[in-house]
């Protein structure tokens, strides 16, 4: 058991954190005239196309715990860049082993893809629809990508938009759309796809999380009430505390569910359902205490917080709401638990 | 024990809900309106309040008011608030300076402000908190220097509401910074012509509060209130009455709350999910409490206690009822309600947003949690 | 409105407190040999059997109010009188404003009375039973009783127990028992009967709460540690406040469901529920806390924030499950809710 | 990142499985049987681990041990707690008195204890804690007085495991007074002669823990543990090795709370309840990510780092979804867990009551949560 991470993954989270460091303030930018890709989009969309990609669908070895150290330094800095849409594109497409390799220019980040999952009215992705009504919701990025990777019962495919609705998002540093789509023609098994895909999503609200507890803990080490800082109080500290758990058990149940999706161990379904919801409830509850340790400040558009808070919602509810993937999650646990016992 | 109204409070119910009935036909439901259209019509509120002679309920008859109790007045503010009524844009000059300087002022400062605040014609703000005060408001640091006639103010302050359409200001500054940090402050009643007003757009895009900046503001002797150093004491009385002025509103919002929250489960079709129907439950029983708390602590109000520490259980409850019941609302809404350009989930967020506050203004959480620790548990202090 | 304490009830909570101070550790002694009548009991069954009853039945213009706070004094300090007990079966008695007066020998306390109300594997109360299996569980003092009132889907009835299975109670001052009952000859409509003897409990509870939160809170400012008293420490203090906080909803709750039961409003029943599961659930709550405040000693026998906890527990499940009741409140809810709403 | 088994890992794991299959197929399962039948299996086990070379397994082979590293014992450890093994009735001797002797014993200490651990007839204790020493180990009280040849010590200790077994003792007393808190201790191996030892009772019935008085006990020089004044250099090794014992075990027992958990809905029919489908989903999601946090634990230990503050975190939410799970046991349990002559509700309660305990032992919640704020976060010290 080597559980930790290996140097090629610790490189990879200190160059992708340089990049984002680089483009911090691109969140709150997208406030004043709409989103624009921050300058980190493309070199990550060009260089970093292949991390996670198995080596059957056109990869180089990189396993999917690469792509989420990436896309969690990402969100720890609420870069809004496409990469992330773009890499639960790919992994959506490349879940079923037996696909050939992806396109070139879909790797290399010529072409720009999105994802969409989502069935309006559905708490849960697309594949657990019965029938198709082929419009997708809360897809990010949709007109700013060159493509769209859909899911739906019959699997996944190169979906053609016959409509594009941009919707107003909650973060406008994510443009999200609605898309009617074609019928797709030869759909593909999606096999774990949309697992992959929501460990992407997973993976950024870790980040996420982890970036709301830092500007809080930051805020609690510097802030003075009543002589003291007010991180030195209990009352503050301990919700801090309980915060930083939270998101480490996220991470750690994202990484172990990466892994158990790439060697396709038969509990990775359950781990990504218990991943996903965690790493929802995690960021949302990190982004809430942020708010309060800044105080009144905490309320208002100036301050970053709820920034924390808006990307927070925006990625639980996208990919399967948390609470879906939560019940699904105890849903598992128990038939598994049903069938040890007879 | 007795929760009924009397007979006497039935009938003042009844009249002002009939007025209320009447002067709320026109108005639409607050809850759906932009910034911009509330504001329109919480000027409108309290021009019919002013003309119905309901702005001063609870002063003396003496002054100009009604003579009612503070009861009588939050009967009125919960019946206004279960008929979604908007909040009038004078509630400061009414509920807070009117009381404040009838309890404080000298004949001469009761004869120049309370008149207009009964007519309708001069609006108040409350300038206490400060940028680097929060919780410990009397760290306050805004100065006042002693000049020719009066007093020289510099300064910050910050979560003013409606300075923007005020024109005088309940304001704290520190004339003594040599004092100890309760007795060097003095409390005045400053016109607001030297002030700088901006506004503070909220989470959720409101922009409910103001911050005010005071550079060289001259306030005049006569617009002292209280004598010079006894500020603290003076915003101790304006407290209690902002306190006493939510009795009876909190539990309304709350219970709206958990009926926009069952409204939104019924139209998504899950309102009969068991861990829905569960956690309506315990949300029941959280509003409930905070309603019938602050029956019981009106109730002892009346009987001549002052409401204790208990207060900080039904602002706590009632953060957290509030603050779980909209939360839940998004999360249950369509596309869990990230997508905010339909009215409805709008609204939705707009409230989960804004309730991210409650458990900030008008004494922390965490403060709220030292009162009880300190004052129902006594445990030693621990800020 | 005077929502505030008469005299009487004020001296009520003071008689019956007094009386219940002179019985503290009467709930340990039950430990070495066994549940005896504590000092308290024979007094409150003869002096206090006339508190919250109707005067259809016997009563004297009392409230159910005057008796929640005499049984209340006795929850905080965990007397293990069985006036409660007898009190609910009175309350049982009378919920229907048709019924005659009362036995005299039970108003006067000659003849005690326990309850059965709950039926084995239901969680709810017994008159929700489609069929009547006429077994009765956790029925307390039964055989320190003289009579048993039942509760049934045809209504209450004093009940001839068939047999008496003595069960071993989490809190051995409160015996349990399985009752085996003979089928009714002419039960009696139970109308507000199991709201009624609910509150009974809830109000015991909310005592049991308070007791342990006062344990609690003098454990915090007398121990040390760290060169501190623990109750300066928000990390314990903070938790104690919630736990004064969750009390006093459930109190208030438990005051209102009487008045509104008492006064006939049509929301009685979902007040009663909501007061019985905040009662429970701040017990519990409360009884928890109070074990952590008190550290390693906590979790001895030898100290007594477990009798708390105990008691909290055997009262949570006595008279339809916390749990159930918290369900229940929703449901009423929901319901009354989308009745406004057409 | 690579969370299986190397083949050698493996390799091991199958070693071990298949003599603890052996090993344990007389073994009843311990959670079903009273504490005196568990003490009795816990001895039995203690001599099977002995005879079957197991005792040393991450000793030097110098020691007389089988020199395998601290992952290999957390192998063992876990595979014996999937399999509901009884706790070894000298895990103290094993785990933690043989491994602190290796590390600063004497040549001549070693020679005295070692061989008498791995043998299996030389049992310890731990005496750390006192009465009022509680979460601030480094208070503590007991004197120990210089004497011709060796201590005079006076004092008590609490919360010690198996005193009742044991015929020596860790034991830490304060041998200058006078010096600052963490330095006037000293760590004797002490004879258990003329110990006063007590069973406590906890609340579940079950008398895990012992209280000892020690009334003028002599112990001598030989027996000082690294040197006079040392002692709390020595005490940190062994709550080291104390934490890395428990490294896979806490999983197991979280995961074994939620199957039990899970048979006692399906068993009351409740499996299928929403509200219960939710409360399982989150609970799963707690009890992996104590696994998986103790693998990334373990994983770190071996890649020659040195476990951090996130082992609070895993400590913490162990603590939590046992609790949750064992709570929502007995409260799904029939009659609501209240009626314990059921073997099943009995052993139920039980495991509830023994939970309350989680965030008490082993540093309590408060201390774990202080930990990550000062150590993890970088929040100044609030103790």
């Amino acid at each position: 058991m080597r559980a930790t991470f290996t140097q090629e993954q610790q490189d990879i989270g200190r160059t992708v954190g340089a990049l984002a460091d680089a483009d911090r303030g691109t969140a709150r930018a997208a406030w004043s005239g709409g989103w624009r890709a921050p300058a980190g989009d493309g070199p990550l969309l060009r260089d970093f196309g292949l991390l996670g990609v198995p080596e059957s669908a056109g990869g180089i070895g990189s396993g999917l715990i690469d792509l989420l150290v990436a896309v969690e330094a990402l969100g720890g800095r609420l870069v809004p860049s496409r990469f992330p849409a773009h890499a639960a594109a790919v992994q959506l497409l490349c879940g079923d082993g037996r696909r050939g390799p992806l396109p070139e220019e879909v790797l290399d980040g010529r072409r720009v893809l999105t994802t969409a999952v989502d069935v309006p009215g559905n708490s849960g992705w697309a594949d657990t629809a019965s029938v198709d009504p082929l419009v997708r919701t809360l897809v990010p990025y949709a007109a700013q990508a060159d493509g769209v990777v859909a899911l739906g019962p019959a699997g996944v495919w190169f979906a053609d938009p016959v409509r594009i609705t941009a919707r107003q998002s909650l973060d406008p540093s994510v443009p999200l759309a609605d898309l009617t789509l074609a019928a797709p023609e030869r759909p593909q098994p999606s096999g774990a796809g949309p697992l992959r895909a929501a460990l992407v999503v997973a993976a950024e609200l870790c980040g996420v999380a982890q970036g709301a507890i830092d500007l809080a803990a930051e805020q609690a080490r510097t802030r003075r009430q009543f002589g003291r800082v007010i991180g030195s109080f209990q009352g503050v500290a301990f919700p801090l505390a309980e915060a930083a758990t939270a998101r480490k058990a996220a991470w750690d149940l994202t990484l172990y569910a990466a892994w158990a999706v790439d060697t396709g161990r038969p509990d990775a379904g359950v781990q990504v359902h218990a991943a996903k919801a965690a790493a929802g409830q995690a960021a949302v509850f990190a982004a809430e205490r942020c708010i309060q340790v800044h105080g009144g400040m905490g309320i208002t558009m100036e301050a970053d917080p709820h920034l924390f808070l808006r990307r927070a919602f925006v990625l639980d509810a996208r990919c399967g709401r948390g609470s879906w993937h939560r019940r699904r999650a105890g849903e598992l646990r128990i038939r598994a638990r049903r069938a040890t016992r007879g | 024990m007795d929760f009924a109204d009397s007979d006497t409070d039935l009938a003042f119910r009844r009249e002002v809900g009939g007025w209320l009935d009447g002067a709320l036909a026109d108005v639409p439901d607050q809850e759906e309106l932009t910034q911009d259209e509330r504001e329109h019509w919480s000027r409108v509120w309290q021009d019919r309040l002013c003309a119905g002679n309901w702005a001063g309920l609870s002063w003396p008859v003496a002054h100009g008011g009604r003579g009612m109790d503070a009861l009588a007045q939050a009967v009125f503010n919960e019946e206004a608030a279960v008929r979604g009524a908007p909040y009038p844009l004078n509630g400061v000059g009414m509920m807070l300076a009117g009381p404040t300087i009838i309890a404080h002022g000298t004949d001469a400062q009761q004869a120049r402000h309370l008149p207009g605040i009964l007519r309708g014609d001069e609006y108040w703000c409350q300038g206490f908190s400060e940028p680097g005060s929060g919780s410990d408001l009397a760290s306050l640091t805004t100065a006042a220097t002693r000049v020719d006639g009066g007093w020289r103010i510099n300064g910050a302050k910050i979560w003013t509401s409606n300075a923007h359409n005020a024109s005088r200001c309940l304001l704290l500054a520190r004339t003594d910074p040599a004092a100890p940090k309760h007795q060097g402050i003095t409390y005045f009643l400053a016109p607001m012509d030297g002030f700088t007003v901006r506004s503070l757009v909220m989470i959720n895009g409101d922009t409910e509060f103001n911050e005010m900046f005071l550079d060289d503001v001259f306030v005049a002797d006569d617009d002292v209130l209280g004598g010079v150093g006894n500020g603290w004491t003076v915003a101790l009385t304006t407290l209690a009455f902002e306190r006493g002025s939510m009795a009876l509103n909190l539990w309304v919002w709350a219970r709206q709350a958990v009926d926009r929250l069952i409204d939104v489960a019924v139209e998504r079709g899950v309102a009969d999910d068991s861990a829905f129907v569960d956690a309506v439950g315990a949300l029941q029983c959280d509003a409930e409490a905070v309603r019938i708390g602050s029956m019981r602590m009106l109730g002892e109000s009346r009987a001549g206690g002052v409401p204790g520490p208990e207060t900080s259980a039904l602002k706590s409850l009632w953060a957290r009822v509030v603050q779980n019941a909209n939360r839940l609302a998004v999360q249950l809404d369509e596309a869990g309600g990230v997508l905010v350009d339909g009215a409805g989930a709008a609204a939705r967020m707009r409230r989960y947003l804004r309730a991210r506050a409650h458990t900030i203004e008008g004494g922390t959480e965490e403060v709220q949690k030292s009162i009880l620790a300190e004052r129902v548990l006594r445990l030693p202090r621990s800020r």
